[in-house]
């Protein structure tokens, strides 16, 4: 009972529980387009809760994140495309590369250590950096992933679409990973290190000043951050099969922080909270798009409003509520507060 | 939060409920055509194309005695986006798929047709990539291939223009612009022509100055420039030469065949350009045109500016044509009927291979010159020996 | 002139100016003593609307300017000097004097005159009127900000630590120089560490403590009290 | 020779207009510290009032002026919208509005627009070529140049003369102090985003000239050539971003020259490494800009 009463316990229970009850739902449900968006909506769970254990804990916006993604997913291409497709999806391969193998589920979570080895070896010395510095190398370096995406193609096909990667992501595989995915997340945030990081965001000046060497601190949350990115890319290439690097630049870095920022980058209940609203809120308004479009009452197309909605309740989040809409306190927390309120 | 899950999940239930219930009687068609982005261009025309087909078809008693209903969800010019789009439609019950152009964006609907075992149809995917090799036995496009159109550039520039020295210019953007540069250089070498100098651009860059001092490095002016582009970027790349200087003739594929990019390029840049394309809008192209153009005036109320809608009639009415000699929708039988006739369409005759060798279609080209900004037909072409894919 | 009432200033979770109630009446040289940390600086970038007060009133004029902005306070007729000598570094020293008149903008003629007048003042800044502010000496730079200040036309003037870091010479030239500003009329109320300089040019004095006001009297009382260094010391 | 005057004047005009755009990033950086990522946006805007205009038979002088005051009156609300709300909340809040700031200005451009390509109207003077020593070049090349030069003399102009300019020096020094003296926030705040907007709108115009037309992305690679250009000259130095503007194209004009073809293609990802080098190892970039200051 004391086990269950643990408050991060708690947390990634309740989180979990959500991701069950949508698990759950869609089975009862059983159409297709809703198992869609219920995977999808697991796999951007995966991703935001990467982008907040290094967002949440060091306080520093991140532009690659979504670049660690398509690192992911292409390298998890590359180890899946069958043989006989490989000719045709990757023209220009390295003969070397022609023989790379792996199952599909471990091509993933490598796709997810390539990231965190780039990350690794690119980040370092980009840790020393604040404010408006840091977010322009972060953007510098999105630039740079997405510029290597777009030119390599004896490994990308370019600006090409790849296509072939074998559709093996299932909405019960992608809730497995997204609910490791937080659970790592939280024991990253209530580790020591994570607890040194938050340090470092809050008085970055009183946290060197205790010794804390910041960049590392910094350093490794932007690992593990691009690790679960590059599992979320590999997730999301299995699923939709063919994409090209357009996939993983600007738009999806601004859906991705958008759930991040009005859910609420401080915590990983924000996170998921920001995920699940946010897909809510997409799909009602692109069906909204698809009937009035079929309805043809506008003359031309209606697209871009969802776009539009959610660059509005960014904006009005950031201006109303700046810490989202979970800022400080994890589920698990305010569940505990509220079993000691209610005996106290 | 259960709230919006739930709002989700009942919307989404809805409108399978109702969808299920229009298709009773009717017989869908889907369609993933990108009515924006940098593809719309060419599928916004297939797309009004279509509507009149299907329009011609419900007024002369539908399909297998049933209503044609041809509903498009907007591909985006995104292959994501036509993948999920795809898959909707078929939760829908869509019977036959109208894919986008180009194997890049039209392909993810392709595999998802072939995954629910129906036939797909792009209305104008060139590359050969778009072929059953790579898609599937129930695929085909309604375009030529590359092969063809490539070639047929390659013959009209050497053997009825005597250009012996050819600048390649390829945008890296997709398998259509590659390919279609691959097939033109293939021919023109093997026809006696000489290549100067092949380099590359990516779409979007909007800067040609690169390209262009590779270019005067060469010291000698190319007697033809063959662009193999997309969009907008046809007409900086043009601009960006024009403006130096270069006079060289442009010639380039179907992507030319659009007119904001006539009147992109206007009176002082429009000149002296020629491509490959579907077919003419106009009564030189073939006895059923004046047909078409004329429904079509009745539905839009102007003629149409681009051969891309013919390609989306066509579409349509391959579709009927095959379902009629089927006798059913069925993927497989459809399939059958594509393989083992010819069609008489807007943009010629039509026929396919089997599916061993890939569906690739048999199929002339037209050839249009751009004359002050204005397009001007020379008439179909079919290339005598076109390379293989 | 000024009247302030049970201010409460804070940093964060830090209280750092607690319940002070002052006033300046006009035509006043009052001096505000304390040792480093007692919340002097904090009292004045209250009063000049940069920074915000958690609770009390200040009141200009009989005004109430508690959440004036910085911008206002000077159209008011408040000018501050901050101790940290804020020259804009990389401006010419006429640029910087221009600055200052920003509110006068409109009256050419004048800030000529009122120009002529602060270089009168200040002969060393005529001297260098066309150097970037940044390569004045300490002293010469106390001067302009001070001169900056007096551009405005100010009613009031806020001086906060005009000796530190400067020479002892250079120190009793700008104490001298405050004395010849109060003999011109107008208003100022002094921060100063160095209180026995500060106490001969003022009128009354109050001593802060930990964000508090300890002490309040007559220049010559507080002069003459004989724990004045035990309040500095913190005892 | 030819082919040096052409190069001369090739690295001139781009330079010119990659100098005034990192011009305008930097006014609203020095003040605010704050990088505007909707700058590049302005430049979308100009093209479609361009466009909507088309066949309005207005002198195309009169559109281009009206184009600018779009752009500065986008740029004039960016500051109400993005930046103004959240301004003191924290430096990533300012970033992420302005970001969607930026989301929502393309949006609205597909969603009231096109999403398509829209052909903007462009004088005949564009079209035409005129050689010199030799060296054949657009016209537009030397108009660019031109622009250039009347644009950064009339900033110096007023940052050096006017009381505003001096007010808005003093600002990317020590804003509380110049507030103390007076000189309102959100006046200088303004007038900011407005130069700013006015440098965007003007190298608009050639910007669009050579491509023709307009879509609702043009505006990503004006702004990432800002970003380069002030990275490399210093983010907070004016005379920086406009030695930073000529210097990125001097090298990337030189690049097209020296580069193979098959590493050029990467050139993006060389310049923004060398971005991030410099970041790293000369934070102020090459020219730095006035002493420390802070945020408002």
């Amino acid at each position: 009972m004391s086990f269950l009463m643990n408050r991060h316990t708690l947390t990634v229970a309740s989180l979990c529980g959500l991701l069950l009850m949508l698990v759950f739902i869609s089975y009862a449900v059983d159409v297709r387009v809703f198992t869609r968006i219920a995977t999808t909506l697991c796999i951007n769970v995966v991703m935001v809760v990467g982008l907040q254990s290094f967002m949440g804990n060091t306080g520093i916006l991140s532009f690659a994140h979504i670049g660690f993604m398509g690192v992911g997913a292409y390298t998890s291409a590359l180890l899946t495309i069958p043989a006989q497709m490989r000719g045709m999806a990757l023209p220009d391969l390295y003969p070397f590369m022609e023989g790379l193998s792996a199952s599909p589920i471990l091509a993933i979570f490598l796709g997810g250590i390539v990231a965190a080895v780039i990350a690794a070896a690119v980040s370092y010395p980009l840790m020393r950096l604040s404010d408006a510095a840091a977010v322009i190398t972060s953007f510098a370096l999105l630039v740079v992933l997405h510029t290597v995406m777009l030119h390599w193609s004896e490994v990308t096909n370019g600006p090409r679409t790849l296509f072939g990667l074998p559709a093996i992501t299932s909405l019960p595989l992608t809730a497995i990973v997204a609910a490791g995915a937080i659970a790592v997340a939280l024991m990253f945030k209530e580790s020591r290190l994570g607890i040194l990081a938050r340090a470092t965001r809050d008085d970055e000046t009183a946290a060197r000043a205790m010794g804390i060497n910041t960049p590392r601190v910094r350093w490794l949350a932007f690992i593990l951050s691009a690790l679960l990115a590059g599992i979320g890319g590999g997730l999301w290439g299995h699923f939709v099969g063919s994409f090209s690097p357009k996939a993983f630049y600007l738009k999806e870095t601004f859906v991705i922080l958008g759930m991040l920022v009005i859910g609420g980058p401080g915590t990983i209940t924000g996170a998921v909270l920001g995920v699940f609203i946010v897909t809510a809120a997409f799909e009602s308004l692109r069906t909204l798009e698809v009937v009035l479009n079929s309805a043809q009452i506008f003359s031309g197309q209606v697209v871009g409003v969802t776009e539009i909605v959610l660059a509005f309740s960014m904006i009005a989040v950031l201006a109303l509520r700046p810490g989202g809409l979970v800022p400080t306190r994890e589920i698990g927390d305010a569940i505990v507060g509220l079993i000691r309120k209610r005996k106290g | 939060m259960k709230n919006s899950l739930l709002t989700i999940a009942l919307l989404s239930g809805l409108s399978t409920a109702t969808a299920s219930t229009a298709i009773a009687e009717d017989l869908l068609i889907g369609g993933t055509l990108s009515l924006t982005g940098v593809q719309a261009p060419l599928d916004e025309p297939g797309f009004r194309g279509a509507q009149v087909a299907v329009k011609y078809l419900n007024d002369n008693g539908g399909l297998l005695g049933r209503q044609v209903v041809f509903s498009n969800i907007d591909g985006k010019s995104d292959p994501v986006t036509v993948g999920n789009a795809a898959v909707q439609l078929f939760d829908r019950g869509a019977e036959l798929m109208v894919a986008p152009c180009d194997f890049d964006f039209g392909g993810p609907a392709g595999r998802e047709a072939q995954s629910s075992g129906i036939v797909g149809i792009s209305t104008c995917a060139s590359d050969p990539l778009y072929s059953s090799w790579s898609l599937g036995d129930k695929q085909f496009t309604l375009s030529m291939w590359n092969t063809t159109m490539g070639a047929t550039a390659a013959e009209y520039a050497y053997n009825e223009r005597e250009w012996k020295t050819a600048y390649v210019v390829t945008d890296q953007f997709i398998a259509y612009t590659k390919s279609l540069s691959k097939y033109f250089v293939e021919h023109f070498d093997a026809i006696g022509g000489e290549i100067l100098l092949e380099d590359t651009y990516t779409n979007g860059d909007n800067d040609f100055s690169a390209q262009i001092s590779r270019l005067q490095a060469l010291g000698q002016k190319p007697d033809v420039i063959f662009i193999s582009s997309y969009g907008t970027d046809v007409g900086v790349i043009v601009r960006a030469l024009r403006e130096i200087g270069i006079d060289s003739p442009v010639i380039g594929g179907d992507a030319y065949d659009d007119p904001a990019l006539h009147e992109n390029l206007g009176e002082t840049f429009g000149n002296d350009i020629y491509f490959v394309t579907h077919t003419w809008m106009g009564p030189e192209a073939g006895p059923e045109m004046p047909t078409f153009l004329q429904l079509y005036e009745e539905m839009y109320g102007v003629e149409p500016d681009t051969s891309f809608v013919a390609t989306g009639w066509d579409t349509i009415m391959l579709m009927a044509k095959a379902v009629e000699i089927a006798g059913t929708t069925d993927g497989t039988a459809v399939a059958a009927a594509l393989e083992e006739n010819t069609f008489e369409l807007l943009t010629g005759s039509l026929g396919y291979s089997d599916a061993a060798s890939g569906h690739a279609p048999d199929k002339a080209a037209m050839l249009v010159e751009l004359k002050g900004g204005q397009p001007v037909p020379l008439g179909w072409r079919l290339p005598a020996n076109p390379p293989a894919p | 002139m000024i009247e302030i009432t049970n201010l409460d200033v804070r940093y964060g979770a830090i209280r750092a100016i607690k319940d002070v109630s002052l006033n300046v009446q006009q035509g006043e040289l009052v001096t505000v003593l304390g040792a480093n940390g007692a919340g002097k600086s904090t009292l004045m970038l209250t009063i000049a609307g940069a920074l915000k007060a958690a609770g009390g009133k200040i009141t200009f004029d009989g005004r109430d300017v508690t959440a004036a902005t910085p911008e206002k306070m000077v159209r008011y007729g408040i000018a501050m000097v901050p101790e940290t000598r804020d020259v804009f570094p990389d401006l010419t020293v006429v640029e910087n004097l221009r600055l200052g008149a920003y509110l006068h903008r409109s009256d050419k003629a004048g800030v000529m005159a009122d120009m002529e007048k602060v270089k009168d003042l200040f002969p060393r800044l005529r001297e260098r009127e066309i150097q970037a502010a940044g390569t004045l000496s300490g002293g010469e730079q106390q001067m302009l900000v001070i001169a900056r200040a007096l551009m405005s036309r100010p009613k009031v003037l806020l001086l906060d630590e005009p000796s530190l870091g400067l020479a002892p010479t250079v120190v009793d030239q700008i104490f001298e120089m405050i004395r010849e500003l109060k003999a011109t009329g107008i208003t100022i109320l002094l921060v100063e560490q160095n209180a026995t300089k500060a106490l001969q040019v003022a009128d009354r004095a109050y001593v802060m403590q930990l964000g508090e006001v300890v002490v309040q009297g007559s220049a010559e009382e507080i002069a003459g009290s004989s724990d004045l260094s035990a309040l500095y010391l913190g005892g | 020779m030819t082919e040096l005057i052409q190069f001369v004047i090739d690295v001139l005009a781009l330079g010119g207009a990659y100098a005034l755009m990192a011009l305008g990033l930097v006014i609203v950086y020095g003040i605010l510290k704050l990088v505007n990522f909707a700058y590049g946006e302005l430049i979308m805007v100009a093209g479609y009032t361009l466009f909507l205009m088309d066949g309005t038979g207005l002198p195309w002088l009169v559109m281009a002026a009206v184009a600018v005051l779009m752009s500065i009156f986008f740029g004039v609300a960016t500051d109400y919208v993005a930046f103004r709300p959240v301004r003191a909340k924290s430096v990533t809040a300012v970033l992420i509005t302005s970001f969607a700031f930026s989301t929502i200005l393309q949006n609205a451009a597909l969603l009231f627009i096109s999403p398509r390509a829209r052909n903007i109207p462009l004088p005949d003077v564009f079209s035409t070529t005129v050689t010199i020593g030799g060296a054949v070049t657009p016209l537009r090349n030397l108009l660019t140049i031109a622009a250039t030069i009347v644009m950064l003399t009339l900033f110096t102009w007023l940052m050096r003369r006017s009381i505003l300019g001096i007010a808005m020096r003093a600002a990317a020094t020590n804003f509380t102090m110049a507030r103390m003296l007076g000189v309102p926030a959100n006046l200088i705040i303004s007038s900011a985003f407005a130069i700013s907007g006015l440098l965007a709108g003007v190298v608009s115009l050639f910007w669009l000239g050579r491509i023709g037309s307009v879509v609702p992305g043009i505006g990503l690679e004006p702004l990432l050539v800002a970003f380069i250009a002030t990275v490399i000259g210093g983010m907070r130095s004016v005379p920086g971003a406009v030695l930073g503007g000529f210097l990125l194209a001097l090298i990337d004009t030189s690049l097209n020259h020296i580069l193979p073809q098959d590493l050029l293609k990467f050139r993006d990802a060389f310049t923004f490494s060398f971005v991030i080098l410099i970041l790293l190892w000369k934070p102020d970039g090459l020219i730095k800009g006035p002493a420390s200051g802070q945020r408002t």
